[in-house]
C-alpha cells in the first residue's frame, strides 16, 4: 500500500542501533587472508570494536591501535603510525594492513595517504616490502559502520584491483556482501558453488570470523583461517561483473565499473526471501552465464514446502517489527511479507537514503511504519505501545531487554547477537537461510501464541 | 636478570622492561608500566572513557548517562558491563525502570557539521531531551570524548549551565579516549569528578555510627550484594557505593561515611584519598577474594567497629557453608597452571588464594593498567620464577601460552577466544562467567568455573586422530 | 561411573514411547523410489501410521492397506492381498510394494510368502511384471517399529541383492541409517559425499519424507522425490562394507555379510557427537580406503569451537533426561557428555538388550539410571521429582505436557516432533547435526536460567 | 448419467457408482456409500478403535481410556485429537489433572506371549495398575482391538469383574479394527456400549426445566465451549455432554436431559434415537455451522424451552459481532472454488453456509464414512453438477485437483499435504486450524483461515522463472 515515514523528533540517540565507521572498515579488512585492521586513533577505538566483535562472534578478534594520546592530540599521529606499522609487518608479518582512521585523527588532520606513502618507502628500504597498506577514511562523525565499511572496500578496491591487460579474461563475479555474518557469506558461497561459478568475496569473512578449533594446526601469530586473499582482489578487474549485496557498499562496484568496466549490479533485493534469491540467482546467471542448477531450485522447493505448511495456518497477519542492517531488514520485509505476516514498522538506526522507497517497493497491500534513522528507543516505544499490536520482533540483542520487559518474541539476527549461540554461523540468505528464518519465526509464534492453547499443537 | 624479552618482541625491545621474572628477593626491579603502549603492538588497553563511564559511572542506577561523542563511544558503551543494579533508593522509593544502567545510554551522535561547527548545542538538547523522557533521572552524567576534547566544547560549561536549568546535578566528565595512557586515566578523571562535584553536596536521610561506604566495588555480576549481606549481617551500615547498584544521592554523601573501604585499589583510591584529606574519613584497603581474606577482613571491620561477635557469626556462617566443597574443589585442581592477565588488581588479589585454597599454580600474573604500588603487590604475592607482564599484548599472550603451556588463563574477552585457539581454556575475569566470584560462595563460584573450563572434556576432544 | 539399570515396575503402558511393527516396515519401504507399503490389515493400521508420518513430516504419506473387515477374519486375507496388489499396480504402478503384515493377518495365519508368489504369477500373466513385491513380516505385537524396521530392511535385502558375479566390484559402501529424519540421513549423506564415497542408502526417506514443492514437476500419483532405487539395491552384493547406524538395525547387514560376503560393522556408536562421528568417519575410510577430507575436518572444528565456547561457561553439570530412538539417545548420551553436562536418566521406550551396557560404555564418570522399556510416565515421574534436579530434556515431543506442566525446557529430537516445525529436515548426526544440537541446548539453557539473570548475558 | 468414472478409476470400475455429479432433481439416484473399501486403493479411511475411542471416547475428562492391544493402538490414539478438557467436574470438584484425556492413554502392549496364552491377566493387572495410578479417575474405559478381538479375550468379563471389584464402571467398549467398513462403526459400537452400560445408571445433582444434553459434539478446538456459551447464555443448561469435555457421569445421567441436541448426526444419532426410545426424550439435530444455521437452531431452541427473547439476545450479540467481517471475507472469496472432503456430515454442514455466506463455490462434496442419508443431505444442498464422492481415494483427489482445480481443499492431514504438493491451499476440517469453527465466531474463524490459506503469498511463488 504505502509506507509512512517517520523521523525521529529527538537530538539525543538513545541506545543506538548503529556504531560508527571505523568498525565498518575493520570488518572489511578482517575478511582478508592475513589482514590486520590498524586503528589510528585512541586505544578505545579498538578495544571497544574488539570486545563488540568478539562477543558476538566468541572469537579471537585481532585490531591494531597506533594508541592515541595527549601528545598526539598536539604533535598529529604520524609518529604513531610510523611505530605502528613497523611494529605491525616486524612481528606480524601481515599480507595487508589497513589504516583505518578515526575521529581523532581526521579532526587533528592527519594526512594517513601521506604518512602511508612516506612509511611505505621507508619500510621497503628495510626490507619489508611485502604488506599491503591500504589507507581507510573513517572519520567517525560522518557516517555509520555501514559507511564505514564501504569506504574500506572502496579503498581496498581502489588500492588492489590492478588493470586487467595482463589478467586473462575469466568467468569471475565478484560479490560484496556487506556486514553479512560467516553464515550468509558461506550460503552465498554455496549458491556459487554450485552453479560452479567462479567469485571473489570481496571481502570474505566467513571463516576469519568463524574459524574451526585446531591447536595443533593453529599458528601463531594468530590468524582467523580464510578470508580473501590480496592477490585475488588484484585480479578482479577482468571479471564478469560485481554485485553488490548492500546497497550502503555500492561504492567499491562503481569504482570497479569506471575503472576497469566491470559491470556493477548493486540496486537489487538481497538475497533474502524466495524473491530476492531468485533474483540473486538470475543476477548470478546474467553476468557469468552459468545456468543455476537444480539443487538449488530443490532448496527452493523444500522452503516453499515449509512456507505452504505454515505460513496462512500459523503466520498469516501477525504483527512484524524489524530493526537493524537496512539490507537484512529489507530482505527480512520481504521475506516476512511472502510468509503473510504484516510488517508494522522497520527501521536501520542509520540514515539509508534509499530505504524507505526499498520497503515501499516490496510492500504490497501493507502499511508500514518507517523510522528513519531511529534508535532502539523508537523500536521501543512502538512495541510497548499495545495499539501498535506487535507480535514478533525480529532483530539483534540489542532487543533483548523489549523482550523481557514485554514478553513479545525476539527472533535475532544480524549484528550484534550474543545473548544465544551459534547465530552468526547460520546463514539468513539464500532459500536455506529463509528456511531458517521461517522456521525461527513460526518456533517462536508457536512457543508464544499455541503453547498456551497446546491442543493446537496436537496436529 | 628479572626481566624478559619475549622472543615475540626481539623487535620491540623496550617491552623487556614490562616483563620481569620474580627472582629471589630483588625488590628493587622496577616493572615498567603505566606508560604509553608501542603503537601497533596488539595490545588489550582501552581509554579512559571506558575506565570513566564504562568500569565507573555505568553502575549507577538512577543516572542518565550521556556520551557526548560520535555514535560509536555511546554505542561501545551501552549495557555492555555485568552491572545489575535493584530499583531500590535510598529514600525509600523505587526507581520507575528496573536496570535503567544497563537498558539505557543517551548520546549526541555528532555529525560533521557539528564537528565543524561546535557540539554544545546539541549537547544541551540532548540533555533536555534526555531530562524530558526520563525526569524521575537523579541527575546526568556527561561523557567528553575525543571528537568533543579535539574539538574544544565546553562541556563543563554547558553541564553548569543545564544544572541549574533542570535543577537536577547535570555533571560533566572529561574523558577524551586519548586521555592517559589506559583506561586507568579514566578512572582518576572520574574519581576527581565525584569529588569535586558531588562529593558533600547532600546529606544522607540518617546516620548511624557503623556507616560506611564501599568504594570501587561496581557490582560486577552481584559481587556487591554479596559483601553488603555479609557487611549488614555484621551490624554495618552500607551508606554509600561508589559505584556498583549505586544511587546518585549516594555519591553526594560519601563524606558522612565513618569508614570507607576501598574495594578496587587501582580505579578508586583516589577518591577515598581525597575524602580522607578533605573530610577526614579514614579508609580501609579490603580484599574479600579468597576465604581468607574474607576472614581477615571482616575480622578487621569487626575490630574496627567493636563488632568482633558479630563478624564471627558471619564468617562461621558463610565461610562454613563452602569449606568442603572447597576442599573438594582443590583435591581436583592441586598444581594446575594459571596466568592470571587482569584489568587491574585482580592478578594480585587472586595470586595467593588460588594457590592455597585451590593448589593452583600461579605461573604468570598480568595487567593491564596497574601503576607500580599494584606491581609491588604482586611480586609480593607470587612465589620465586613467575613471570609478571605490564600491559601484555596478544603476541606475548601466545607466546606465554606455548611456552608455559598453562592449564587455564584469567582474562578478558578478548583473550579468552585466543586462549581457545591453542587449546588453553580460559576464564573471564573481569566480568566473571558464572559470578558473583567474591566473598565466600564468589570464591566457591570461581572455583567451579575453574573446574568446569579445565575439565570440560572438549579438551579431550581437539585431536582427531587420537582416537 | 556407572548405570543403574531399573525395570519399569507396571504392567500398563502410560503413554508408549514407541510404536508397534508395522511403521517400521512402511518408514523402511517409503524410503525406495516409487516405493508403496501395502498394510495386510485393518484400515487403521495404514491411517494411524500416515497421520503420524504426516504431522511429523508435513508431508503426503501415501501407504496402502488391504482393508481386513470382518469377513477377512473368518477367511483369511489372500482375497484382500490379491486385490490390493492388481489395483496397486493398476493404478500407481509402483517399483516395489513392500506387503506388511500386522497382528490381525499374523494371528489370523496369513501366508503373505505364499500369497505373494501366487500373486507374482497372475500378476506376470497380466502383464504386469515390473513391480517387486516384498513381503515384510511385522507381527504388531512381537516388537516395537524399530524391530519392523529392521525386518523390512532385511526382507528388502534378502529379496532384492542378487549375487554378485555379474556386478563390477565397486567402491560402493551401504548404510542402513536406521529411523533417522531426513535431516540426518542428508547429512549422513553429505558425509559421504565431501568424501566422494560412492554409496547405497538402504533406504533413503531423505527426499521421500522432505519433498520440495513444485507444483509443475508434480506428477501424479504422487510419489515423494528420490528415494533408493530398487536397482541400487539389486547391485549392492559387490560393496565394500554395510554401516548400521542403529543397532536395532543390523539384521540386513547381517545377511548380506552371510549370503554376499559384504564387510558389516553394526556396533558403533552413531554417528553423533564428536566421538561418534570420528568413528563412524573412520569406518568409512576403512572400508572404502577414501580419505577423510579437509572440509569435514574444518565442521569438526567449528563444532569444537562452539563447545569450547559454552561447555564449561553454560552447561557445566546441567542435569539432563534423554529418552526416544535407542540409537538417537545413545548418541546423544555421548555427545551430553562431551559437553560436561551430566546426563541423569535415558530411556527408550523399547527394549534394547545392549542399551544399558552401550550407556555404561559411554557414561565416563556419570552415574545414569536406564530405564528399560520406559514410557512416558517414566520420563514424566524422573523428571517431575525435584530430587533428581532435572533441567533439560531431551526428547519427542510426546515429552510437551512435562515441559509445559514443569518448564523445564525440551529440546526437541527424533520422532515426532509435531508442535514444532523444521527438526525433521535439520540433522541431529555428523558434526554440522552437533553444532545444531548444541546450538539448541545453549539456546535452551540461556533462555530459561540465564535470562532471569540477563547481566550474564551481555558478554 | 450421474455417476462418473474417475480416469484413474478405470481398472476399479466399481468405484463408479461411489461417485456421482449432481443433476437436475433426480432424487433416485443413491451413492453407493458405507460398503467394503476397495483393498489397496489407498483409501483415507480408519478402523473401528478410530471411531471409537479417537472420536468419542477420547474427549472424556476423567476416564482411563486404556486399549488392549500391541503397543501401536495404544500409541496411535495417544493425545492425537484436539480435544481439550477443563477440570471442573459436575459435582463441583476440580479434577486433579488438566486435560488428564490428552495426557494419559493406557494401554496393555501385547508381546507375543500374551497372544498365544491370551490377555487377560494382564489386562487385569493393567486396569488394577492404572487405577492405583489415578485412584481420582471416575472410570476406566476399556477398547479391545483386532488382536484381543481374535484371540478371543473376554474383555467384557474382565470389565465386569473389575468394576466390582474397583468400585468404579469399569467398561468394554469392543471396537477391533476391522469391524465395520470405516471408523463409522467404532461410533456405533461405541454409542451403544455407552447407553447400555452407563446410561440411566446415574442421577444428576439437580435438574432444571430447561436440561439439555449435546449428543455428538467433541469440542474440536474448543467448539464445544462457543455453544455453551450461546446456550448458557440464553438460559438452558447443559445436563450432559457427548462427549466432548465431558465428565464419566454426565454419560450416564443422559436420560434425564429435557431435549437431546444432536451436533455430529453420522456418529451419534444412534444414542439418542437409544434414548428416545427407552427413556422418551426427545432430540433434534441441530446444526450450529455458520451464522445462519445458528440464528435458526438458536431460535427453534428458544421456541423449544419458551425462550425466544433469550435466544434473540443471544444471536444479536454474536451474530452483530461478525456480520461486518464475514461480509469483507465474501467480498473477498467470492467465486473461489472449493472441494469439501470431511469424515461425516461437514460436508453438507458447510456446503451453503460457505456459499451463502462467504461466496465460495462448492465444486465437489466428499465423505468418509457418511451413510445414505447424509449422501441425501449433501446432495440436496450442493448445486448442479457439484460432484459428490464416497470414501474417495488418494489418487481421485490428485485427478479432482487437476481437472477440477479447486481454489482450496478442506480436508484432513493426510490430505492436506498432498493438496499442498499440487499448489492447492487445504484446510484440516477434522480438526481445524485455528479453530474453533462453529457458532459465530467460529465460522468468522474458519471464514480467515480459508482466506489466508486461499491468499497466502507462497502460492504467488512456486514458479521460480515466472519472476
Amino acid at each position: 500500500m504505502s509506507v509512512n515515514v517517520y523521523k525521529r523528533d529527538r537530538q539525543v540517540t538513545i541506545d543506538p542501533l548503529v556504531t560508527c565507521m571505523p568498525l565498518g572498515a575493520m570488518w572489511a579488512v578482517l575478511g582478508i587472508n592475513h589482514g590486520v585492521p590498524l586503528v589510528q586513533g585512541s586505544q578505545g577505538c579498538s578495544t571497544f570494536a574488539r570486545y563488540h566483535l568478539a562477543r558476538h562472534f566468541r572469537e579471537p578478534i585481532e585490531i591494531a591501535v597506533s594508541s592515541f594520546h595527549e601528545s598526539t592530540a598536539v604533535f598529529g599521529g604520524k609518529k604513531n603510525l610510523n611505530i605502528s606499522l613497523k611494529t605491525l609487518i616486524q612481528r606480524q608479518n601481515p599480507e595487508l594492513i589497513g589504516v583505518i582512521t578515526t575521529c581523532s585523527s581526521e579532526i587533528i588532520g592527519d594526512d594517513v595517504y601521506g604518512f602511508v606513502d612516506s612509511n611505505k618507502q621507508e619500510l621497503k628500504e628495510l626490507g619489508y616490502d611485502n604488506t599491503e597498506i591500504i589507507p581507510i577514511n573513517t572519520p567517525s562523525f560522518a557516517g555509520s559502520h555501514f559507511a564505514g565499511y564501504d569506504n574500506a572496500i572502496d579503498a581496498l578496491i581502489k588500492n588492489l584491483a590492478t588493470p586487467n591487460e595482463n589478467i586473462e579474461d575469466d568467468n569471475n563475479i565478484n560479490i560484496i556482501p556487506g556486514l553479512l555474518n560467516p553464515g550468509d557469506v558461506n550460503e552465498i558461497k554455496h549458491m556459487l558453488d554450485s552453479m560452479f561459478v567462479p567469485y571473489t568475496m570481496l571481502t570474505d569473512i566467513s571463516e576469519t570470523f568463524d574459524s574451526p578449533l585446531n591447536p595443533k594446526k593453529q599458528g601463531t601469530p594468530y590468524f582467523g583461517k580464510g578470508g580473501t586473499t590480496v592477490n585475488d582482489i588484484k585480479n578482479i578487474s577482468a571479471s564478469k561483473g560485481t554485485i553488490s549485496i548492500a546497497k550502503y557498499a555500492k561504492t567499491g562496484a562503481e569504482t570497479l565499473k569506471q575503472t576497469h568496466k566491470v559491470p556493477a549490479v548493486t540496486d537489487n533485493l538481497p538475497p533474502i526471501g524466495i524473491k530476492g534469491t531468485d533474483e540473486f540467482l538470475k543476477t548470478v546467471n546474467k553476468l557469468s552465464g552459468y545456468d543455476i542448477i537444480d539443487t538449488l531450485m530443490t532448496e527452493r522447493g523444500l522452503t516453499l514446502d515449509l512456507m505452504a505448511d505454515v505460513s496462512a495456518r500459523y503466520l498469516a497477519g501477525r504483527k512484524v517489527v524489524i530493526f537493524g542492517d537496512p539490507t537484512l531488514v529489507t530482505g527480512l520485509t520481504s521475506l516476512v511479507i511472502e510468509l503473510g505476516m504484516e510488517v508494522v514498522m522497520v527501521t536501520t538506526g542509520s540514515e539509508e537514503k534509499t530505504f524507505p522507497t526499498d520497503i515501499e517497493s516490496i510492500s504490497k497491500n501493507q502499511s508500514i511504519d518507517v523510522f528513519s534513522e531511529g534508535d532502539l528507543k523508537v523500536v521501543e516505544d512502538y512495541v510497548k505501545d499495545k495499539d501498535n499490536g506487535v507480535e514478533l520482533i525480529l532483530g539483534s540483542s540489542e532487543a533483548r531487554f523489549i523482550n523481557y520487559d514485554t514478553g513479545i518474541p525476539l527472533v535475532r539476527f544480524g549484528f550484534p547477537v550474543y545473548d544465544r549461540v551459534g547465530y552468526h554461523s547460520q546463514p539468513i540468505v539464500g532459500y536455506r537461510g529463509a528456511k531458517r528464518v521461517v522456521e525461527m519465526v513460526t518456533n517462536e509464534v508457536l512457543a508464544k501464541y499455541y503453547e498456551e492453547k497446546h491442543w493446537k499443537l496436537q496436529q | 636478570m628479572p626481566h624478559k624479552l619475549f622472543e615475540i618482541d626481539k623487535e620491540i625491545p623496550e617491552r623487556e622492561k614490562h616483563i620481569y621474572i620474580k627472582h629471589c628477593s630483588d625488590e628493587d626491579n622496577e616493572i615498567d608500566c603505566n606508560k604509553s603502549t608501542i603503537p601497533g603492538c596488539m595490545t588489550e588497553r582501552g581509554c579512559a572513557l571506558a575506565g570513566g563511564r564504562g568500569v565507573i559511572t555505568g553502575a549507577i542506577k538512577d543516572v542518565i548517562g550521556l556520551v557526548h561523542s560520535p555514535v560509536g563511544c555511546q554505542y561501545y558503551t551501552t549495557g555492555v558491563k555485568r552491572y545489575p543494579s535493584k530499583p531500590q533508593l535510598p529514600n525509600g522509593k523505587t526507581f520507575p525502570i528496573d536496570n535503567f544502567n544497563l537498558k539505557y545510554s543517551f548520546g549526541t551522535d555528532l555529525k560533521e557539521a557539528n564537528v565543524v561547527f561546535g557540539g554544545t548545542k546539541k549537547l544541551k538538547e540532548a540533555i533536555i531531551e534526555s531530562n524530558k523522557e526520563y525526569p524521575f533521572a537523579s541527575a546526568i552524567y556527561v561523557n567528553s570524548t575525543c571528537t568533543t576534547g579535539l574539538i574544544g566544547d565546553d562541556v563543563d560549561a554547558v553541564c553548569k549551565e543545564m544544572t541549574e536549568e533542570l535543577g537536577k546535578d547535570v555533571v560533566a566528565f572529561n574523558t577524551p579516549g586519548f586521555s592517559g595512557v589506559s583506561q586507568s586515566k579514566g578512572h582518576h578523571i572520574t574519581n576527581d569528578a565525584v569529588f569535586d562535584r558531588l562529593v558533600g553536596t547532600k546529606e544522607p536521610p540518617k546516620t548511624t555510627g557503623y556507616d560506611i561506604c564501599l568504594i570501587g566495588e561496581y557490582n560486577i555480576d552481584g559481587d556487591l550484594w554479596v559483601l553488603e549481606k555479609y557487611l549488614t549481617e555484621m551490624g554495618l551500615n552500607i551508606l554509600s557505593r561508589f559505584s556498583g547498584d549505586a544511587s546518585h544521592d549516594e555519591l553526594c554523601w560519601m563524606h558522612r561515611s565513618k569508614l570507607n573501604l576501598v574495594r578496587c585499589q587501582r580505579s578508586a583510591t583516589y577518591i577515598a584519598d581525597l575524602i580522607e584529606e578533605k573530610y577526614g574519613v579514614p579508609y580501609k584497603k579490603v580484599d574479600f577474594f579468597s576465604t581468607e581474606y574474607c576472614d581477615d577482613n571482616l575480622r578487621m571491620l569487626g575490630r574496627y567497629f567493636g563488632l568482633e561477635e558479630e563478624a564471627e557469626v558471619v564468617i562461621e556462617k558463610y565461610h562454613g557453608e563452602v569449606k568442603e566443597e572447597l576442599k573438594w574443589y582443590k583435591e581436583q585442581l592441586s598444581g594446575k597452571k594459571v596466568y592470571i592477565f587482569s584489568g587491574g588488581p585482580k592478578s594480585w588479589h587472586l595470586s595467593i588464594p588460588l594457590e592455597k585454597e585451590l593448589g593452583l599454580d600461579i605461573i604468570a600474573v598480568a595487567s593491564q593498567f596497574e601503576h607500580l604500588d599494584g606491581y609491588d603487590k604482586m611480586k609480593a604475592r607470587v612465589k620465586e620464577g613467575t613471570t609478571i607482564l605490564d600491559d601484555p599484548n596478544s603476541l606475548e599472550l601466545e607466546e606465554l601460552i606455548l611456552t608455559n603451556k598453562p592449564d587455564l588463563i584469567l582474562a578478558g574477552i578478548k583473550e579468552k577466544y585466543l586462549a581457545y585457539k591453542h587449546g588453553i581454556p580460559a576464564i573471564q575475569i573481569h566480568s566473571y562467567e558464572n559470578g558473583p566470584y567474591i566473598g565466600y560462595e564468589g570464591f566457591l563460584n570461581l572455583a567451579k568455573d575453574i573446574y568446569n573450563n579445565i575439565n570440560a572434556p572438549v579438551w579431550e576432544l581437539m585431536d582427531f586422530e587420537s582416537e
